[in-house]
C-alpha cells in the first residue's frame, strides 16, 4: 500500500504536473536544487504532521469552523519549520524568503487535508502526506536541476556544463514558466505514447 | 446559541494548543537563532576586518552625520571602521559592509543582501570557482570571496573613484594591471551592469566618506 | 473542423459519376468567386523587400559579419519551423514566408558582435516558442522577432548590450566613445549632466545615415525610411500606427526634453534625436505593424501606436534599458485581445441593445 | 510632497515592476485557474484588491500594536493567517446576505482567495522594509502597498484573459493544448514585463 | 454633378464588362421545353394552378401565390404542361416545377393594358405588378409588391433605383437603361406614385457613361422632372440596397430592419422595366435579361431569356468551351451561386450566367494573418476574420456577439483575404448555426 | 508563554464568536445539493475547474452547468462521487443507439459537382444542397463525428458516415447535427435498419446509387407483422410491432438494409423433429427446410438467413438458433413466448 501511494503522489497525483496545486513555491524556488529540495521537505513535513494531526481531530471539529481549524494546525506547523529553519539552516531560510510562511496557503496542504486527511485514518493520512510531498519534492527537484542547470551552469554551486555560456532567463519568471510547461509538454507526450 | 459556544470554543483551543506549541518550539530555537544572527555577522565583519583585529560594535546616536551602528576594529596601533550601509541599485537596494582604515582606504567590503537582475547585478556577489560538479562536489570546498568585492581592497575613499568600463572585468587581469587600476583608484565595472557597479562605487564614496568623517570629527 | 487546402479537397473528391443530368465535372463552392492578387506570401515578400535597404545599410556600416548573422538567424528560423511542422505532422508553412521575416528581424535586432550560436538559439526561441507553440503564423500573440530578442536580453544581457564602432568612423560629436549606442550616449550624459556637451546637430547627420553603434538593422534612419515607403506604398502598413508611435515617443521627448524649456532650438533637437536613434524606425514601421499581433481596426491601431510611444517614452526615461522600442511593442502586443474588444467598428445600421 | 511620490513609487514597483504574479511567481493558482474568461477574470481581479487592501490594513495593525510590542513577531504566519482566512469568511457572508448582486460579482471568488499566497504574501511583506526608503512600511504605505498589488494582480489577471480568450481561436498543437500553453504565454507575458525592470522615476 | 455617392469600405474588383457592355439585347429563341419552377421568390412557393397535359399559353398564369409574401407564376411559352415535380433549381435542390413542352407556336395570353395609369389607384397598380409576378430582379427576389405596401406606421419618402450593378461581367441593368430608358424611367414614375415618395433618385456608377448620357437628359423633360439622378463612385457593393440608401441620402437602415425603416424603398432596373411593362402593357414578367459572359464563353450576350430556359441552351447558344468550364455561376461573381445541373432553368432573378476556367480557394491557403483588409473592406463595419474564427470553432454566442447576423454576404472581404480564406462561406455556415439554434431554442417548437 | 496563548487564545475567541454569530445572522439558504457535492470535492479552492472556488464549481454543477468531472485535483473518484449526488445515471429506457440512413458512399453513389468549401455537412448544404445527386444521402464531412461526445461516428474511407455500436449511448446528439435528418435512434437490440433516405422510386434511384431504395416493396410484403411500411417512397420500419427484420433485410435486392450482426446464427433442428413440416411454409427463404413428411427436416445453412420464425412453429421444440452471432443471444425455441 505503501508502494502503491508513492506511485500515486510522484506520478498518477503529482500535485504539480498534474494536480496543479501548489504552483507558486514551486516556480519562485526553484531557482537552484538546494532551495528545491528544501523547500520540498519542509512542505512534506507540514503535510505529513497536518495530515496526522487533522485525521486526528477531524471528528471533534463542527464544519463551520472546519477551514479555520485546519488552516491552524497548518499554520503551527509552518511556524515550527519555519523557526527550525531560521536556527539551523539560515541560509536556507533566507534564500526561500516569503515562501517558507506562504506554505500555509499552498493549496496541496489545505487540498490534502479536506480531501484527504478528514476522511481517512491517521495512518492511512500518514502515508498520503509522506507520498504527495515526496511526489512535490521531486517535482521541485526536476524543475530545479533544469532551471539551475539552464540558468547558471551550476548544481550545489558547481559548475556542470564545460564552455556553456549559462541562459540567464531560466532563473528569471519567464524561465520557470517556459520550463514548467516543458516538463508538462514531455510528460504529456509519454503519457500519450504510452496510451499508443 | 449552543453551537455558536461549540465552535468558539473548540477554534479557541486548537489556538491555544498551537500557541502552545509555536511558543515552545520559539523557546527552543530563540538562543539558536539569535546566535546564528550573532554569528553570521562577525563572520562577515571577520572576512573584511584585518585579520587579527579587536572587533567592537559600537551603537552610537544619529548627530552630527554618525552611523546609528558601526563597529571598529583595532588591530596594534591601526583602527579601522566598518559600517552597513546600501544603495539602490538597478532593481533593488544593495545592501553591504564596507570596512575602510582612518586614512580612507578600503580594507575590504562584502556585499550582504541585494536583489538584482540574475545574470548581471547579481553578479556582484559572483564567485569564479572551476570546480564542476564531478571533481568539486566531494571535495574541500575552496574559501573564495567575491571578485568584485574583492578589488576594492585599496582603494581610498578620500579620492575620486574611478569605474573602468573598457579594461575587461578584475578577475580576468594579470597582476600587472590590477596594479595599474589600484593606482588610478579605480575598480572595474560588471559588463552590463554598470548601474549596479555605479550605486556601489558611489554608495561607498559618499556614505563611508561621510560617517569616517563625522567618526574623526568626534574625535575617535 | 478538418480544413485541407484546397488541393487535396479535389484529389479527395470523388470522381463525378456520370448519371441523370450529369455530363461535367462543376465545382460547387460558396461566393464570391473571384480574388484579389494579393496573397500571404507576396505581402511577406514584400516586406523582406523592404528590409533589402537596411541590410545594405547595415552590411556598409558594420561590415559582412551583419549579413553572415542575418542569413543565419533566417535560416535557422526556416529550418525549426520546417522541423517543427514536420514533428507537429502538419504541412509545412515555410512557404509563407513568415519564418524568415521572423529571422531577419530578429538579426536586425541584435548586435553586429554577437556570437553567432546566441543569434541561432534567439533565432529557435523566436519561431519554436513565441510562434509555433500557438500554432503558428496567425496564431501568435507576440511578435516572434521581439520575443527572442526579449529571451536574449534575459539570457546574455552582457553580451546583448555591448556594441561596436561603425566601419564608418566614429560618432562626431560623442568622440572618444565609439561602442555604446547613441542612446546610451543620451542617457549617460542626462544622468551625468554632460548633457549640454553632446553635439546634436552633426549627430543627427550620423543617426540619418546610420553610421552609429547599434543594433544590426536599426541604425540607418534613410534605409529603414526607403522600406517604410515600399510598404506604405503597397498598402501593406497603414500610416496609423507608425505616425502615432513616432509622432507620440516625438511629442513627449519634445515636452520632456530635460531642459526645461519647449521651443528653443536644443529643446526640439531633443526629440529628433530620440526617434532617429535606436531602434525606433525599424520598431515602428516593421514591428509594431506586424499585422499577426497588432489590432485589426484603425482606432484600435491608433491606440496601440499611442501605448507603444507611451511606453518606449517612459522605459527611455525612467527605465533601466537606454532602448525601450522593443520591449514596448511587446508589452503593447499583451493588450491587443482588449484594444480590439473595445475598438471593435460601429457596424453600419448599429442599433442600441436595449438590456 | 515626498510621501506622495514614495506611495507611486510603492505603487509602480507592485504593479509593473515586482508584479506579484509576472516576477514574484505569488498568486499563480487562480492566475491559472481564473484566467480562462475575462469576465470571472475581472470579478476576481477586483474581489483581490478588495481582499488585500482590507488584509493588508488589518495585519499591519496586529503586527504593529500586538506583535511587536510583546516581541512574538514568530506568531505572524499563525496570526494573519488566521486573520485573513476569517475576514474573507466574514466579507463573503456578509456580502452573500446584503448584497445578492456584489456577491454575484465578487463573493463568489472570495474563498478562492483564502488560499491565494497573495493576500498573506502582500502581508507578510508589509512586516518588512519598504526597498524604496530602506524604512519600515507605514500604514498608509503598507495599505496602498497591498491595494497596488492587487491591482498588479488583476492586472495581469485580465491580460491573460484576453489573451486566452484570442488563445481559444488559436490552433495550438495537441501537445501544448490546455495548461502548457498558457505557461508558454505567462512567460512570455514575464519577458514582456522585463521591460518594466528597473524602471524608476524618482532618481 | 460635382458630387459623387459613395458609402464606407467596399473594394475595387475587376469589372470584367468589357465583352457585354456593347452588345445590344438578343431576344433568346424560346427553348422546346421549359421547367419553371414555382419558387422563384424569398417567401412561400406559389401554388400550382395547371396539371399534366393541359395547354397553357405564353403569359398565362400557372401558379398562384400561397400568401402574402409570395409571387404569381406564369408560363414562358406556349405548349403543354409536361409534368409537375421536382426538377433541377439554380439553388441546387430539387423544387418542384412545371414542366411546360413548347407547341412553337408562341400564343399570348390576352393582356390588360392600362395606359392611364396616372389615373389608377394606388391600390390598383399594386394588383397590376403583383399579378405579373414580379419580384426584385436584382438578385434577392423578393416580392415586389410587398415592398410596395409598407406598413402604415412606416413612412416612405423617398425611392431609389439602384442603377449601380457592381457585379464584375453583369451587364443586364446598363444595357435596359440604354435600350429601354423611357420604359424604365416610366416605371419609376409608376414606382413613385405608388409610394406616393417625395423624393426620387436613380443611382448610376460613373463607369457607364453612355448609361448616364442617356438617362440624364430625359430628366430635364417636363415629364420625368422628379426623378434625380446620383452618379455613384465604382465600388463593390454600390448597388447593395444599404449601401445605396446610404450613399444617396445618408441614412442608415438599422441592424435587422428593411430599408423601409429608413423611409427608403430601393428597385432595381430590371424590375423598374418589368413594372412598366406590367402596368402601362399588362405584360406579366416571364422572360428577363440575362449576360451570358464569362473567360471560357466564346460568344459573349446580352439575352432576353423566358424564365424556364435551361441553363445548357444558354451556354449552347454561346459556344461555350464546356470541357473548360471549371465552375458555371448564376448571378455575379461576388455573390453567385454556383450551379451543378446545367437543365436547371433562369428563373426572375436571374442576372446572368458566367462560366469561369478557374477555382478559386474553397477553404483558405493560409492562417488568417489579421491584416485587417476584411475589416476596411466590409461594408457593414464588422470583423469578418473574426467573426470566421469563432464559426470555426463553434463559438456560436460570441459570433453573434460580434453582429455576425448583420453580415449581407457581399464578398468584399472574401475577395481582398490574402489569405484566400473564404470568410463568407463560414459567415453564412455561422448564420445557418445560429438560426438554427435559434429556432430549436425558440418555443412551442 | 503565556502572552502567544493569551494572543492567539484571544483573537481565534473573537473570530469563533464572529463566525458563529455570522453563521446565524448571515445565513442564507443554499441547494443542499450544492452543500452535498462541495462536501465530496477536495476544497482546495485552486480554481483549476475553471471556476472562482470549489463552490461556485459546486454551483455550476448543481445547476447542469459544468460537468461531474470538471475537477481535475479531485480526478475520477470525484467525478464519480459528484454523478451519484446529481444522480445522472442512465434512464431505465430501452437502450437506444444511432444508425445513419445512408450507405450510398463514394463507390455507390454519383456525385453531381466537385464541392470546394468548408469540410463541414451544414457548410456543403448551403452551397448548392451538397455534391451528391442524391438529395438525401450522407454528405460524409463528418459534422455528426465532430458532435459526439463518445468518439462513436467514423466517416467510413468510402465517405459516408458509420456509427460503432459498442460506443453509442443514443444521446441522440448527432440527430441533430445532421443538416440532412438522416440519422436516428432505434433500440440497441434490433441491430437491423434501413441504410437508405432517398424518396425517388425506380429505376431513377438505381441511375445515381447502386445501393438507393427504389421503393419495391419488397421488404413490406416479406414482413407479416406490418411493421413495415411505405411512406413517400420509403419503407418506415416500426420497431415497436417486431423484433424481426431479418427477412425484410435480406429480401431487399438493392441491400439496402444494414444488419449490425455480421453472421446470424443458423437454425438447427435436432432429433426430436417428428418431421411435420409445419414450419416450413413459414421460412421466408424457400427451400432452406427440407425433409420428408415424418422423416427429421434438415436446415440448408448457406441459405438459413437466421430470421427465427420458424422457432415458435415447431410443436416438438425442435429447432434452436445457434451459431456464430456474437451479439444475439441464442434462442430455443419454445422458450420465447409474446
Amino acid at each position: 500500500m505503501i508502494k502503491e501511494n508513492l506511485k500515486r503522489g510522484i506520478f498518477s497525483e503529482n500535485p504539480i504536473f498534474v494536480l496543479l496545486l501548489g504552483l507558486c513555491p514551486s516556480l519562485a524556488v526553484s531557482t537552484s536544487l538546494v532551495n528545491g529540495i528544501g523547500m520540498g521537505l519542509a512542505a512534506t513535513f507540514v503535510l505529513t504532521c497536518s495530515n496526522v494531526i487533522i485525521s486526528m481531530i477531524k471528528r471533534l471539529i463542527p464544519d463551520k469552523v472546519r477551514i479555520p481549524c485546519y488552516i491552524v494546525v497548518i499554520a503551527t506547523f509552518v511556524t515550527i519549520v519555519q523557526l527550525l529553519m531560521k536556527a539551523y539552516l539560515p541560509a536556507l531560510d533566507k534564500q526561500l524568503g516569503i515562501f517558507v510562511p506562504l506554505i500555509v496557503v499552498n493549496c496541496i496542504i489545505l487540498g490534502r487535508a479536506e480531501a484527504y486527511a478528514s476522511k481517512n485514518n491517521v495512518f492511512k493520512s500518514f502515508i498520503d502526506g509522506i507520498a504527495i510531498g515526496l511526489g512535490f519534492t521531486v517535482s521541485l527537484s526536476v524543475l530545479s536541476i533544469i532551471r539551475e542547470v539552464l540558468g547558471s551552469n551550476k548544481l550545489f554551486g558547481l559548475k556542470v556544463i564545460p564552455s556553456f555560456n549559462p541562459m540567464a532567463v531560466f532563473i528569471l519568471a519567464p524561465g520557470g514558466f517556459f520550463t514548467i510547461a516543458l516538463v508538462m509538454m514531455l510528460i504529456r507526450y509519454y503519457s500519450n505514447r504510452k496510451k499508443v | 446559541m449552543t453551537d455558536i459556544i461549540k465552535l468558539t470554543v473548540v477554534l479557541t483551543l486548537t489556538g491555544v494548543v498551537a500557541a502552545l506549541l509555536i511558543a515552545f518550539t520559539n523557546s527552543k530555537t530563540e538562543a539558536k537563532i539569535r546566535d546564528q544572527a550573532i554569528q553570521a555577522q562577525t563572520s562577515a565583519l571577520e572576512s573584511i576586518m584585518t585579520p587579527g583585529a579587536t572587533i567592537t560594535e559600537v551603537v552610537g546616536t544619529t548627530e552630527n552625520g554618525l552611523p546609528p551602528q558601526y563597529w571598529t576594529g583595532v588591530n596594534g596601533s591601526d583602527t579601522s571602521y566598518a559600517f552597513k550601509t546600501g544603495s539602490f541599485g538597478y532593481s533593488s537596494t544593495i545592501v553591504y559592509l564596507v570596512c575602510v582604515s582612518s586614512d580612507g582606504t578600503i580594507q575590504g567590503m562584502s556585499i550582504l543582501e541585494q536583489n538584482e537582475t540574475p545574470g548581471l547585478g547579481t553578479r556582484v556577489q559572483e564567485i569564479i570557482s572551476n570546480k564542476y560538479l564531478w571533481n568539486g562536489l566531494f571535495s574541500k570546498k575552496e574559501e573564495s570571496s567575491p571578485w568584485f568585492t574583492e578589488q576594492f581592497k585599496g582603494v581610498n575613499i578620500f579620492k575620486p573613484v574611478t569605474i573602468e568600463k573598457s579594461s575587461g572585468e578584475w578577475h580576468k587581469m594579470d597582476k600587472e594591471s590590477r596594479e595599474k587600476l589600484l593606482q588610478n583608484n579605480g575598480v572595474t565595472a560588471i559588463t552590463g551592469a554598470t548601474i549596479s557597479t555605479r550605486a556601489v562605487v558611489s554608495g561607498i564614496e559618499s556614505q563611508a566618506k561621510k560617517y569616517l568623517n563625522a567618526i574623526k570629527g568626534n574625535g575617535l | 473542423m478538418i480544413l485541407p487546402k484546397t488541393s487535396e479537397i479535389t484529389d479527395k473528391n470523388p470522381q463525378v459519376v456520370s448519371g441523370e443530368n450529369i455530363n461535367l465535372q462543376l465545382n460547387i463552392s460558396s461566393s464570391p468567386h473571384i480574388r484579389h492578387s494579393e496573397t500571404v506570401p507576396s505581402i511577406m515578400l514584400w516586406v523582406i523587400g523592404a528590409l533589402v535597404p537596411s541590410m545594405i545599410a547595415s552590411v556598409l556600416i558594420f561590415g559582412f559579419r551583419a549579413l553572415f548573422l542575418t542569413t543565419l538567424s533566417a535560416i535557422t528560423a526556416v529550418a525549426v519551423e520546417a522541423l517543427i511542422c514536420k514533428m507537429m505532422k502538419r504541412a509545412s508553412t515555410i512557404g509563407d514566408f513568415s519564418a524568415l521575416i521572423t529571422g531577419i528581424l530578429l538579426a536586425f535586432n541584435l548586435s553586429p558582435s554577437l556570437p553567432w550560436w546566441m543569434v541561432v538559439l534567439g533565432s529557435a526561441f523566436s519561431i519554436a516558442v513565441a510562434k509555433m507553440a500557438f500554432g503558428g503564423l496567425g496564431s501568435n500573440f507576440i511578435n516572434p522577432a521581439l520575443a527572442g530578442r526579449a529571451f536574449l536580453m534575459a539570457c546574455y544581457p552582457a553580451e546583448m548590450t555591448s556594441w561596436v564602432a561603425p566601419k564608418l568612423g566614429t560618432i562626431s560629436g560623442i568622440n572618444g566613445i565609439t561602442s555604446a549606442t547613441p542612446l546610451a550616449n543620451i542617457k549617460s550624459a542626462m544622468a551625468n549632466g554632460t548633457f549640454q556637451a553632446l553635439d546634436f546637430q552633426d549627430a543627427i547627420i550620423n543617426l540619418f545615415s546610420g553610421n552609429i553603434g547599434g543594433c544590426i538593422g536599426e541604425t540607418s534612419a534613410i534605409a529603414l525610411l526607403i522600406g517604410a515607403v515600399i510598404l506604405l506604398y503597397k498598402h501593406i502598413i497603414g500610416f496609423t500606427i507608425p505616425v502615432s508611435f513616432i509622432g507620440t515617443v516625438f511629442l513627449l521627448f519634445w515636452l520632456f526634453n530635460g531642459s526645461g524649456q519647449v521651443f528653443t532650438s536644443g529643446a526640439i533637437i531633443v526629440p529628433f534625436y530620440h526617434i532617429l536613434s535606436g531602434g525606433l524606425f525599424l520598431g515602428a514601421f516593421f514591428m509594431a505593424t506586424d499585422m499577426v499581433t497588432s489590432p485589426i481596426t484603425r482606432k484600435g491601431k491608433l491606440i496601440f501606436g499611442l501605448g507603444c510611444g507611451l511606453l518606449t517614452f517612459t522605459i527611455r526615461k525612467f527605465g533601466g534599458y537606454p532602448e525601450g522600442v522593443s520591449y514596448s511593442i511587446l508589452i503593447m502586443n499583451l493588450f491587443v485581445p482588449h484594444i480590439e474588444r473595445y475598438t471593435r467598428p460601429k457596424i453600419y445600421g448599429e442599433v442600441k441593445k436595449r438590456d | 510632497m515626498g510621501n506622495i511620490a514614495g506611495l507611486i513609487g510603492i505603487s509602480i514597483g507592485a504593479v509593473l515592476i515586482n508584479n506579484f504574479v509576472l516576477s514574484r511567481f505569488i498568486g499563480l493558482c487562480p492566475f491559472f485557474g481564473v484566467s480562462k474568461k475575462l469576465s470571472s477574470a475581472t470579478g476576481m481581479g477586483m474581489a483581490v484588491i478588495f481582499v488585500m487592501g482590507l488584509a493588508s490594513s488589518f495585519t499591519w495593525l496586529i503586527n504593529s500594536f500586538i506583535l511587536q510590542p510583546y516581541h512574538v513577531e514568530y506568531l505572524q504566519t499563525i496570526v494573519f493567517i488566521l486573520v485573513i482566512a476569517a475576514l474573507v469568511q466574514l466579507v463573503e457572508m456578509a456580502l452573500q446576505k446584503y448584497s445578492p448582486s456584489l456577491y454575484e460579482a465578487l463573493g463568489i471568488y472570495l474563498p478562492l482567495i483564502t488560499t491565494n499566497c497573495a493576500v498573506l504574501g502582500v502581508a507578510i511583506i508589509n512586516t518588512g522594509l519598504n526597498q524604496f526608503t530602506g524604512a519600515p512600511f507605514t500604514f498608509i504605505e503598507s495599505v496602498v502597498n497591498g491595494i497596488m498589488s492587487g491591482i498588479g494582480f488583476m492586472f495581469a489577471l485580465i491580460l491573460m484573459a484576453g489573451i486566452r480568450e484570442k488563445l481559444e481561436l488559436a490552433d495550438v498543437p495537441e501537445l501544448l493544448d490546455g495548461l502548457p500553453i498558457v505557461f508558454i504565454t505567462a512567460g512570455l507575458m514575464a519577458l514582456a514585463f522585463l521591460g518594466f525592470s528597473g524602471l524608476n522615476f524618482f532618481s | 454633378m460635382a458630387r459623387k455617392f459613395s458609402f464606407k469600405g467596399g473594394i475595387h474588383p475587376p469589372h470584367s464588362k468589357k465583352k457585354t457592355e456593347h452588345l445590344t439585347i438578343e431576344q433568346f429563341p424560346a427553348p422546346q421545353k421549359v421547367i419553371v419552377p414555382l419558387s422563384q421568390h424569398i417567401g412561400a412557393p406559389a401554388k400550382p394552378l395547371v396539371k399534366k397535359g393541359d395547354r397553357v399559353l405564353a403569359g398565362q398564369l400557372i401558379a398562384e401565390s400561397s400568401g402574402f409574401v409570395s409571387a404569381v407564376v406564369h408560363s414562358s411559352i406556349s405548349g403543354t404542361v409536361q409534368s409537375v415535380g421536382p426538377f433541377p433549381h439554380p439553388c441546387g435542390k430539387k423544387v418542384i416545377s412545371i414542366e411546360i413542352e413548347n407547341d412553337g407556336l408562341n400564343e399570348m395570353a390576352v393582356f390588360s393594358p392600362l395606359l392611364n395609369w396616372r389615373d389608377a389607384a394606388q391600390g390598383e397598380l399594386v394588383q397590376k405588378i403583383q399579378a405579373a409576378g414580379i419580384v426584385g430582379m436584382g438578385g434577392a427576389s423578393f416580392p415586389t409588391h410587398v415592398k410596395l405596401s409598407p406598413p402604415s406606421n412606416k413612412t416612405i419618402d423617398t425611392l431609389i433605383i439602384n442603377g449601380a450593378e457592381c457585379e464584375p461581367y453583369l451587364t443586364a441593368d446598363h444595357r435596359l437603361m440604354l435600350e429601354r430608358t423611357e420604359q424604365l424611367l416610366t416605371g419609376i414614375l409608376i414606382l413613385k406614385k405608388i409610394l406616393s415618395a417625395q423624393k426620387c433618385f436613380i443611382g448610376i456608377e460613373e463607369n457607364k457613361l453612355d448609361a448616364i448620357q442617356a438617362v440624364t437628359p430625359l430628366l430635364k423633360d417636363q415629364k420625368y422632372r422628379e426623378i434625380k439622378f446620383a452618379r455613384l463612385k465604382v465600388k463593390y457593393p454600390q448597388g447593395g440596397e444599404k449601401q445605396l440608401i446610404n450613399a444617396i441620402t445618408g441614412r442608415e437602415v438599422p441592424s435587422g430592419g428593411l430599408p423601409m425603416d429608413a423611409g427608403c424603398v430601393v428597385q432595381n432596373i430590371g424590375t423598374a422595366v418589368a413594372v412598366c411593362d406590367a402596368v402601362i402593357h399588362g405584360v406579366p414578367l416571364f422572360e428577363r435579361v440575362v449576360t451570358v459572359c464569362g473567360p471560357v464563353v466564346k460568344h459573349p450576350k446580352n439575352y432576353l431569356v423566358r424564365i424556364g430556359t435551361p441553363l445548357r441552351l444558354l451556354l449552347e447558344a454561346t459556344e461555350t468551351d464546356l470541357s473548360a468550364a471549371k465552375k458555371v455561376i448564376m448571378g455575379g461573381p461576388m455573390m453567385g451561386t454556383t450551379q451543378s445541373d446545367l437543365d436547371a432553368p433562369v428563373i426572375k432573378s436571374t442576372s446572368g450566367i458566367l462560366v469561369l476556367d478557374s477555382v478559386q480557394p474553397g477553404v483558405r491557403e493560409h492562417p488568417c494573418i489579421n491584416c485587417g483588409h476584411c475589416v476596411h473592406a466590409c461594408p457593414v463595419h464588422l470583423i469578418p476574420s473574426r467573426l470566421a474564427k469563432f464559426v470555426e470553432k463553434e463559438n456560436m454566442e460570441e459570433a453573434v456577439e460580434w453582429n455576425i447576423m448583420d453580415c449581407m454576404e457581399c464578398g468584399s472581404c472574401t475577395f481582398v483575404c490574402p489569405s484566400k480564406i473564404n470568410l463568407v462561406h463560414f459567415i453564412r455556415l455561422g448564420k445557418f448555426r445560429v438560426q438554427a439554434m435559434r429556432a430549436a431554442k425558440a418555443p412551442g417548437k | 508563554m503565556l502572552i502567544p496563548v493569551v494572543i492567539i487564545g484571544v483573537i481565534s475567541l473573537i473570530l469563533g464568536i464572529g463566525l458563529g454569530i455570522a453563521s446565524k445572522k448571515l445565513h442564507v439558504f443554499i441547494n443542499p445539493k450544492i452543500s452535498e457535492i462541495l462536501r465530496v470535492l477536495p476544497n482546495a479552492n485552486c480554481g483549476a475547474c475553471g471556476y472562482p472556488g470549489c463552490s461556485s464549481f459546486a454551483r455550476a454543477v448543481a445547476e447542469g452547468n459544468a460537468s461531474a468531472s470538471g475537477c481535475i485535483p479531485g480526478g475520477p473518484k470525484v467525478a464519480h462521487a459528484v454523478a451519484d449526488i446529481l444522480g445522472v445515471s442512465a434512464g431505465t429506457s430501452e437502450p437506444m443507439m444511432a444508425v445513419v440512413h445512408c450507405k450510398g458512399g463514394t463507390k455507390e453513389a454519383a456525385s453531381r459537382a466537385i464541392y470546394n468549401g468548408i469540410q463541414d455537412c451544414y457548410a456543403a448544404s448551403i452551397v448548392g444542397n451538397g455534391s451528391k445527386v442524391c438529395q438525401d444521402g450522407c454528405l460524409g464531412l463528418g459534422t455528426c463525428v465532430k458532435v459526439c461526445p463518445f468518439g462513436a461516428i467514423q466517416i467510413s474511407p468510402n465517405g459516408v458516415a458509420v456509427v460503432d455500436a459498442d460506443k453509442c449511448t443514443g444521446c441522440g446528439k448527432c440527430i441533430k447535427a445532421c443538416p440532412r435528418k438522416i440519422i436516428s435512434l432505434i433500440p440497441v437490440v434490433h441491430k437491423i435498419y434501413l441504410a437508405c433516405a432517398n424518396h425517388d422510386r425506380g429505376a431513377k434511384v438505381k441511375k445515381y446509387c447502386s445501393v438507393g431504395c427504389t421503393a419495391c416493396t419488397l421488404c413490406v410484403k416479406a414482413t407479416s407483422s406490418g411493421a413495415i411500411s411505405m411512406e413517400n417512397n420509403l419503407p418506415v420500419l416500426d420497431y415497436t410491432k417486431t423484433e424481426n427484420f431479418i427477412p425484410a433485410a435480406n429480401k431487399c435486392p438493392s441491400d439496402c438494409f444494414v444488419d449490425l450482426v455480421s453472421v446470424r446464427p443458423k437454425a438447427n433442428i435436432d432429433t426430436k423433429c417428428d418431421g411435420c413440416g409445419a414450419c416450413v411454409p413459414f421460412c421466408p427463404v424457400p427451400g432452406t427446410i427440407t425433409g420428408e413428411k415424418g422423416l427429421r427436416h434438415t436446415v440448408n445453412k448457406e441459405k438459413c438467413i437466421g430470421c427465427g420464425l420458424c422457432l415458435d412453429k415447431c410443436p416438438t421444440h425442435a429447432i434452436s438458433v445457434w451459431g456464430a452471432g456474437s451479439s444475439m443471444k441464442t434462442r430455443q425455441s419454445g422458450q420465447r413466448k409474446g
